[in-house]
């Protein structure tokens, strides 16, 4: 007998670089910075992770180390470029970043090995290293949604003329937007490589966005369980449909069309709505009705306590 | 149940082999038409007793045209002990992502058509498909029964088949034989209209034109090069089979390309191959196929020379398998060179009416 | 009520020299000084379109200023960048509500509370990362801002779920709780009604007591005459007068620019 | 010459099919991302039916309008409306409509490929034969200059339409805010739905034409001009006629001189390495206005 | 006429509105009075269309048009001014007002528009620039500008006067006189209850989404109670 987990090793490895992609793409979109460069800084990850093992036969920690860093200070530069962009304009300039390193790729020669890619990428990187940084990483992103950092990237995403008048400076998030969003791009890409051993310019595309950018929406941009619970779906879910057989990618288009339908922000929005929904009812029960303050602003008289009274009392004017 | 030995080489009643391919997306008209040459084989071997009793029980797995699946596939079949060998993807990308794993934890693993680097990588990965570059050449008499002086190149750098072959064989070719390549231009993955790099290779006035393309792009060029004014023939890949050609309609007649197999050629062991398809499937069997029926009979030979399920035994026979040569559906007295089979090949030319046979190759 | 010290010893809190904003054609703000002095309330009046919320938009350093300076404590700030402007305290109300909509009130005047934490940070003590990357737990200026704009109760309502006027009062204690030195309001009490504002302007009152520095845009003439303790007047985007409130109101260039018929007959 | 002409061909193709998805994000904020599978399949079902009986050139125009436009009105029904209808705010449902519009794509996409088995699919059946004229030294098919005509008329009439028209104005007030224009008496369900059906229908259209003038498509075909598209939309600036009409144009120039000048692989580095640098200059595309926005 | 029977509006679970009844006759002024949150606005978006009332009715001369789409009622001739402006930020000025204008009759179209640049010509000068760009106060002008443009039968206007100069409210209000003179019937929430009561022709004052006065425009002046409610203590001071 094999194990589930044997079996399903290359789900469970794709599981966490995904989510370490999605998160690439989470952190600079709840920041309001429509940005897809993370798929980029995968690809350059995962190509000098790669080159790194290969030629220079460096231990599978040097290289992520350097490919985060590379990615970390190419996302700077990028942001320093087009930060003043917005909304999908600023997309746009992202994807045509994405693309360009896909030309690149194919068009590399032998450092690239042209449309063939990379292979044979074989360290010693185990999946509890995986997992461990996986972890880090999303630890340190949980960190930035909550307390005082969370607010001040609500601020710098819903509005940041007024994030700027509260004191937040909006090119420093931003940047560090582009930053975090290389790091943790070039990350996912090198941690892939290492477990995959083979890279190509195919693996590197279009698709990348729409995956990443599906399971943060699906799942729910604005937190990294939405991301988590995103990564966890769109790994797993084409391995369950192949039971369906020959009409698993309809189900597939469905499944993701009917999550975007019915989850207006995503599933983790769902669960938060649901809180809140309790919150309101708990409110309503313990609390006292706001409107008793509203009244008190309306100067009704102390004595009677309703307007109604008096007016029913029809007082005279003294 | 299955484990018991059903004959004294120690092999279980039941040898399970997983078949690792596209069967939806993008290279699925390959990965479907190596399925069906899988399964016709397994009959056959079943039904001929070279396993003694054994039969084999193929499992089709579809990788969806994703290499992540592919290589998930593989993982998952790598850890069911039951699974004696694996037939791996057609398509390069898929296969590169699946080859590493095979090696390193001792998967014997045989593919198809994936002709590009990495794909064979050591004693455990085998491929019964020739590399193109290596049978293409068998195009030098067609150009100089033709008398072309000139050619003007076209190809994708999209595969890297293609792109050797754009990039390779013809300054090669054209060194050999002396003609002259009057421009190349390399098109990318999104280009899907053609009008601009035709006008620019017909500006330059050549004689026969080459188009190396991914096989859906082949009807647009044959249209765009006829409606550019084009009439000669195009030297073209094996990509236009399989039924690509058939949208341009007349526009596509006139395309020639080497293959690795064409179910016209005369070999016997391939009319064996051809008929005994006809008969399952009642229509002619395309390359994809004849390549995965070598694949497996050479898995077969292999696995009854092992007298066992065990992965290594198998590895080691098939070792001594490949410095054999034989006779199957690609032709005959095929060899294996590091690990991949080399053919004679066969020259085809396209018409509306069906694919001819030109001539055939004669090996080095 | 003081009138404005014109020539005190004091610094003033914030002194503009010719200060000028220009869309295009559209002279918003055009050639306007003016010097606030410490611990009081100035008022602008002025018709619609007369570039009060333009002045406050310069001041707090959101709109691009043509020409002219602007100090604050007397140095000079005009290439400060907008984020800084909160470690010196200065904040201000926008005209139309801002709140974060998925925030509710409590954390969306947290948002002004975390300001403050930046600017004692710089004053002093450096906080450990893990403190700053949470801010203080609970800042003692928000629970006092929801007490003083009297929005107890509402703490966990997110803004669409309230009324407008209520919005507002969120705007306001926001702004407080950045324990600010100079506050800039735009017309903070639009959508209440008569007794609503009489409480916030006695609100700003207290402030005053409390030495807080206010500069606030109304068009609520009572109000104003209530509130403040000198008063601008602008047309065209240039004072037109200044002075103490009701001598502002009785001037006649003031009442035909700006005072309807209520305000006008009174003089 | 002949190269102008192969711009201007390509342009019109991409800009007939960007024209469809430009209409609706730049009025009614809805980026479509499933206008590549309508263009896709309105083609494909042109092609099953000529498996059927044999037609012409105006009949398969029409079922590729036909099919185009009840595809579009199917995906704003029964997903976009709805997206709308339960997203918090705009800037939600933008994002959802936009995986909407993904996720719906892969159903025609699956159909198709499940059929032709990712085989190119064209139109040989048709009686339509594509002619190719001669002046001189041009050449030009009798399908490329119907897609240039067509391309050129369609854009004109939607642009004057919008700038010009009562409901043009009605449909760019939706997408600024739908609840007010509600409140100006602005059908906005039904402004919406007949948007959509014109893009969709100009979708179709652009998928038969495009697929006469090539032999042949693939199921994927759309995919690959979604990404185009959206490029020549944000070149231009979201929301304005020239600025489609100058993307489609300037992208196709870029293609064709880099295809024809340089190495072709390096197009889309080429090509999208321009879009970037012209984005940086103006950041909000060439012909795009700027955010209004005040304090 | 424009009845409004025993209307509830809720979110979720909040009762915003509790059984809200009212009228609003052709060539009057019906003024609504009440504290932040006290669900004026609810009210008018419930009777516009914006939201769908839970129970009650409302009915334009006889006609149950509870529940209608917005923009049906406003081919009927019920118009929001919506609270805070709304104007259409990325469109001129002038496509704001004909948008305004858009289920009107043309032939009146050219004499409203001029009116309404008469009234603010402000409007006029900026015809051509965004409305997004204008002032707070000027957008409020616009969009009291674009509701005339509709030429509606009856009117619903929250705090038309909201940040406008003391001048400009002066012309609104008297605007909003002379409208009723000619026959069209008006709902307005006022938080300028001072102002708002000169034109007035009745006073409703909402708390906690209930009615709690309702009566004559002359009455609610001399009455304590929504003086001290609605026009401060100095109010009462005053009389
Ligand atoms: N979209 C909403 N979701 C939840 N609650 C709401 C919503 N809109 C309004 N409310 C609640 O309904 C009540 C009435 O609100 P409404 O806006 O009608 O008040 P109002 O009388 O217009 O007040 P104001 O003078 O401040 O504008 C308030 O308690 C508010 O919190
Ligand atoms: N970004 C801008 N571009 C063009 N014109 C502008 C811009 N911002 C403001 N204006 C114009 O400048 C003038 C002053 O506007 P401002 O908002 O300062 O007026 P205000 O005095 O605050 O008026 P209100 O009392 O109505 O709020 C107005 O005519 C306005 O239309
Ligand atoms: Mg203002
Ligand atoms: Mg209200």
């Amino acid at each position: 007998m094999m194990s589930f987990y044997d079996s399903h090793l290359v789900l469970f490895q794709a599981t966490f670089t995904g989510l370490i992609l999605a998160l690439s793409i989470q952190v600079p979109l709840r920041m309001g910075v429509f940005s897809f460069a993370g798929a980029g800084s995968y690809g350059i990850g995962a190509y000098l992770a790669a080159i790194l093992v290969i030629k220079q036969d460096a231990s599978a920690f040097v290289a992520i180390g350097a490919a985060m860093l590379a990615t970390a200070v190419i996302g700077l530069l990028l942001g320093l470029l087009i930060f003043k962009l917005n909304g999908l304009y600023l997309a746009m300039a992202t994807v045509a970043f994405d693309l360009i390193i896909g030309v690149i790729a194919i068009n590399g020669g032998k450092t690239t090995g042209g449309s063939t890619g990379l292979y044979g990428v074989i360290t010693d990187f185990t999946m509890s290293q995986l997992f461990t940084i996986t972890l880090i990483a999303l630890v340190l992103v949980a960190l930035s949604e909550v307390g005082r950092t969370g607010r001040r990237v609500d601020a710098v995403r819903d509005d940041p003329e007024l994030a700027s008048s509260m004191g937040i400076s909006l090119r420093r998030y931003r940047l560090t937007a582009f930053v975090v969003s290389g790091a943790l791009g070039g990350l996912a890409g090198s941690m892939n490589v290492l477990v995959r051993s083979a890279i190509g310019p195919l693996d590197i595309g279009f698709g990348l966005i729409v995956l990443g950018l599906t399971m943060i929406v699906v799942g729910g941009s604005r937190s990294w369980k939405g991301a988590v619970i995103g990564a966890v779906i769109f790994t797993w879910l084409p391995d369950v449909l192949t039971a369906i057989g020959a009409w698993q990618e309809l189900v597939y288009g469905i499944v993701v069309a009917l999550a975007a339908v019915f989850l207006p922000r995503g599933i983790y929005g769902v669960l938060v709505d649901l809180n809140k929904g309790l919150q309101r009812r708990s409110r309503e029960r313990h609390d006292p009705p706001p409107a008793a303050a509203e009244e008190a602003a309306g100067d009704v008289d102390p004595t009677t306590g309703d307007v109604r009274e008096l007016a029913l009392n029809e007082e005279a004017v003294p | 149940g299955s484990h018991a030995p059903a004959s004294g080489k120690g092999l279980p009643a039941e040898i399970k082999l997983v078949s690792v391919n596209p069967t939806t997306g993008v290279v699925a008209f390959a990965g479907a038409s190596a399925n069906k040459g899988y399964q016709l084989a397994v009959k056959e071997i079943n039904d001929s007793g070279l396993l003694g009793g054994s039969k084999i029980k193929l499992e089709l797995k579809d990788t969806k045209s994703e290499p992540q699946t592919a290589a998930s596939a593989l993982t998952s079949a790598i850890s069911d002990r039951d699974v004696a060998a694996v037939f791996g993807s057609v398509s390069s990308t898929e296969a590169v992502a699946m080859s590493p794993l095979a090696q390193k934890q001792g998967m014997p693993i045989v593919y198809t058509q994936a002709g590009s680097h990495g794909v064979v990588v050591g004693d455990y990965t085998y491929r019964a498909t020739p590399l193109m570059s290596s049978y293409y050449p068998i195009i030098s008499k067609f150009i100089k029964e033709q008398g072309y002086k000139s050619v003007g190149l076209m190809y994708t750098s999209v595969t890297p088949t293609l792109q050797e072959i754009g990039e390779k064989t013809y300054p090669q070719l054209a060194e050999n034989l002396g003609f002259k390549i009057t421009k190349s231009i390399a098109t990318s993955a999104t280009t899907q209209d053609f009008a601009a790099p035709i006008s620019q290779l017909l500006a330059s006035k050549p004689d026969v034109v080459a188009a190396l393309e991914v096989g859906a792009s082949n009807p647009t060029v044959m249209t765009q090069l006829r409606q550019a004014g084009y009439e000669g023939k195009v030297l073209g890949n094996s990509g236009a089979s399989a039924g690509n050609l058939k949208p341009a309609g007349k526009a596509a007649d006139g395309m020639v390309w080497p293959a690795d197999f064409n179910f016209q050629q005369s070999a016997a062991s391939s009319q064996k191959f051809v008929a005994a398809y006809r008969a399952a499937y009642s229509e002619d069997p395309l390359n994809y196929a004849a390549e995965a029926y070598d694949a497996a009979h050479f898995l077969a030979r292999s696995i009854a020379a092992a007298g066992s399920i065990d992965r290594v035994a198998i590895k080691d026979a098939m070792k001594k398998e490949a410095a054999k040569s034989f006779d199957g559906a690609l032709g005959k007295d095929l060899k294996w060179v590091d690990g991949t089979l080399q053919v004679p090949g066969v020259m085809v030319e396209y018409s509306t009416e069906g694919e001819k046979l030109l001539y055939e190759g004669t090996g080095q | 009520m003081s009138a404005q010290p014109v020539e005190q010893t004091t610094t003033p809190v914030l002194e503009l020299r010719d200060l000028a904003v220009h869309f295009g054609g559209v002279k918003a703000v055009d050639g306007i000084s003016m010097k606030l002095m410490p611990g009081l309330i100035y008022g602008i009046i002025g018709p619609n379109g007369s570039g009060k919320s333009t002045l406050i938009g310069a001041i707090t350093r959101l709109t691009r200023m043509t020409r002219g300076e602007l100090l604050f404590d007397g140095a000079s700030y005009e290439h400060v960048p907008p984020s800084r402007l909160a470690q010196l305290r200065v904040t201000r109300t926008f005209q139309t509500v801002r709140l974060l909509p998925d925030l509710n009130v409590r954390a969306n005047i947290q948002i002004g509370a975390d300001a403050r934490t930046t600017s004692e940070q710089k004053a002093g003590r450096r906080p450990s990362w893990f403190e700053r990357l949470r801010g203080p737990a609970a800042s003692p200026g928000v629970a006092d801002a929801i007490r003083r704009t009297r929005l107890e109760g509402f703490e966990s309502y997110y803004p669409s779920e309230m009324s407008y006027g209520t919005q507002r009062r969120v705007e306001i204690a926001r702004a407080l709780a950045m324990d600010p030195r100079l506050l800039l309001l735009d017309e903070p009490t639009a959508g209440m009604n008569q007794s609503e504002r009489a409480e916030i302007s006695g609100l700003l009152r207290d402030l005053r007591e409390e030495g807080l520095t206010q500069l606030l845009v109304e068009h609520d003439v009572q109000m104003m005459l209530d509130t403040c303790d000198y008063v601008f007047a602008m047309n065209s985007g240039q004072l037109i007068a200044e002075g103490e409130p009701d001598e502002v109101v009785r001037n006649p260039a003031v009442q035909e620019a700006y005072l309807g018929k209520k305000w006008g007959k009174d003089a | 010459m002949q190269d102008l002409l192969s711009v201007v061909t390509l342009g019109s193709i991409y800009l007939l099919f960007a024209l469809g998805m430009s209409l609706t994000w730049g009025t009614i904020d809805i980026l479509n991302f499933g206008h590549g599978a309508i263009f896709m399949f309105s083609s494909f079902t042109a092609y099953l039916v000529l498996q059927q009986t044999e037609l012409g050139l105006p009949l398969i125009m029409l079922i590729g309008l036909i099919v185009g436009a009840l595809m579009s009105l199917l995906i704003q029904v029964l997903a976009f409306e709805q997206i709308i209808k339960r997203a918090k705010d705009k800037r939600a449902a933008e994002m959802q409509i936009l995986i909407g519009g993904i996720g719906v794509a892969i159903i025609p996409l699956a159909i198709a490929q499940h059929y032709t088995k990712s085989n190119p699919f064209g139109f040989s059946k048709s009686t339509f034969k594509v002619n190719t004229w001669t002046m001189g030294d041009l050449r030009i098919t009798n399908i490329a200059a119907l897609s240039i005509v067509v391309a050129v008329v369609l854009w004109v009439s939607a642009a004057v339409w919008l700038r010009r028209s009562r409901q043009g104005l009605a449909l760019r007030s939706i997408g600024v805010d739908a609840e007010t224009a509600a409140l100006m008496g602005i059908d906005r369900r039904k402004m919406a739905l007949a948007t959509m059906a014109v893009a969709g229908g100009m979708a179709g259209l652009s998928g038969v034409l495009f697929t006469f003038g090539l032999g042949a498509i693939t199921p994927e075909s759309g995919d690959t001009l979604l990404v185009k598209a959206f490029a020549c939309i944000i070149l231009g600036g979201v929301g304005s006629m020239r600025g489609v009409a100058f993307g489609a144009f300037f992208l196709a120039a870029a293609e064709t001189v880099v295809l024809t000048q340089t190495s072709g692989s390096w197009v889309e580095a080429v090509s999208f390495g321009l879009i970037f640098l012209v984005l940086l200059v103006r950041p909000s595309g060439v012909f795009g206005r700027a955010e209004v926005r005040r304090t | 006429m424009l009845e409004i029977k025993d209307l509830h509006v809720h979110y979720g679970n909040i009762e915003a509105v509790r059984g809200v009844s009212l009228d609003v006759e052709p060539g009057k002024v019906t003024l609504v009075l009440g504290a932040n949150g006290a669900g004026k606005s609810s009210t008018l978006k419930a009777v516009a269309g914006l939201e769908r009332p839970v129970q009650g009715s409302v009915h334009l001369n006889g006609d149950d048009i509870t529940r209608l789409a917005p923009h049906k009622l406003v081919r009927r001739g019920v118009v929001l001014v919506p609270e805070g402006r709304r104007v259409f930020s990325p469109l001129t000025v002038a496509e704001n007002l004909r948008l305004g204008g858009y289920t009107a009759p043309k032939e009146a179209y050219d004499e409203t528009l001029a009116r309404v640049y008469e009234m603010f010509p402000i409007l006029a000068d900026r015809g051509n620039g965004a409305a997004g760009l204008l002032s707070g106060g000027e957008q409020q002008m616009l969009a009291f500008g674009r509701a005339l443009m509709s030429q509606p039968k009856v009117m619903l206007m929250d705090e038309p006067s909201m940040g406008l100069a003391p001048v400009v409210v002066d012309s609104i209000l008297a605007k909003v006189r002379q409208m009723a003179d000619s026959g069209i019937g008006i709902l307005m929430v006022e938080q300028n209850a001072d102002a708002g009561l000169d034109v007035a022709d009745q006073v409703v004052a909402i708390a906690r989404g209930e009615v709690v006065y309702s009566g004559v425009a002359g009455d609610a002046r001399s009455h304590a109670s929504v003086l001290r409610a609605f026009l401060g203590e100095a109010a009462l001071a005053e009389q």
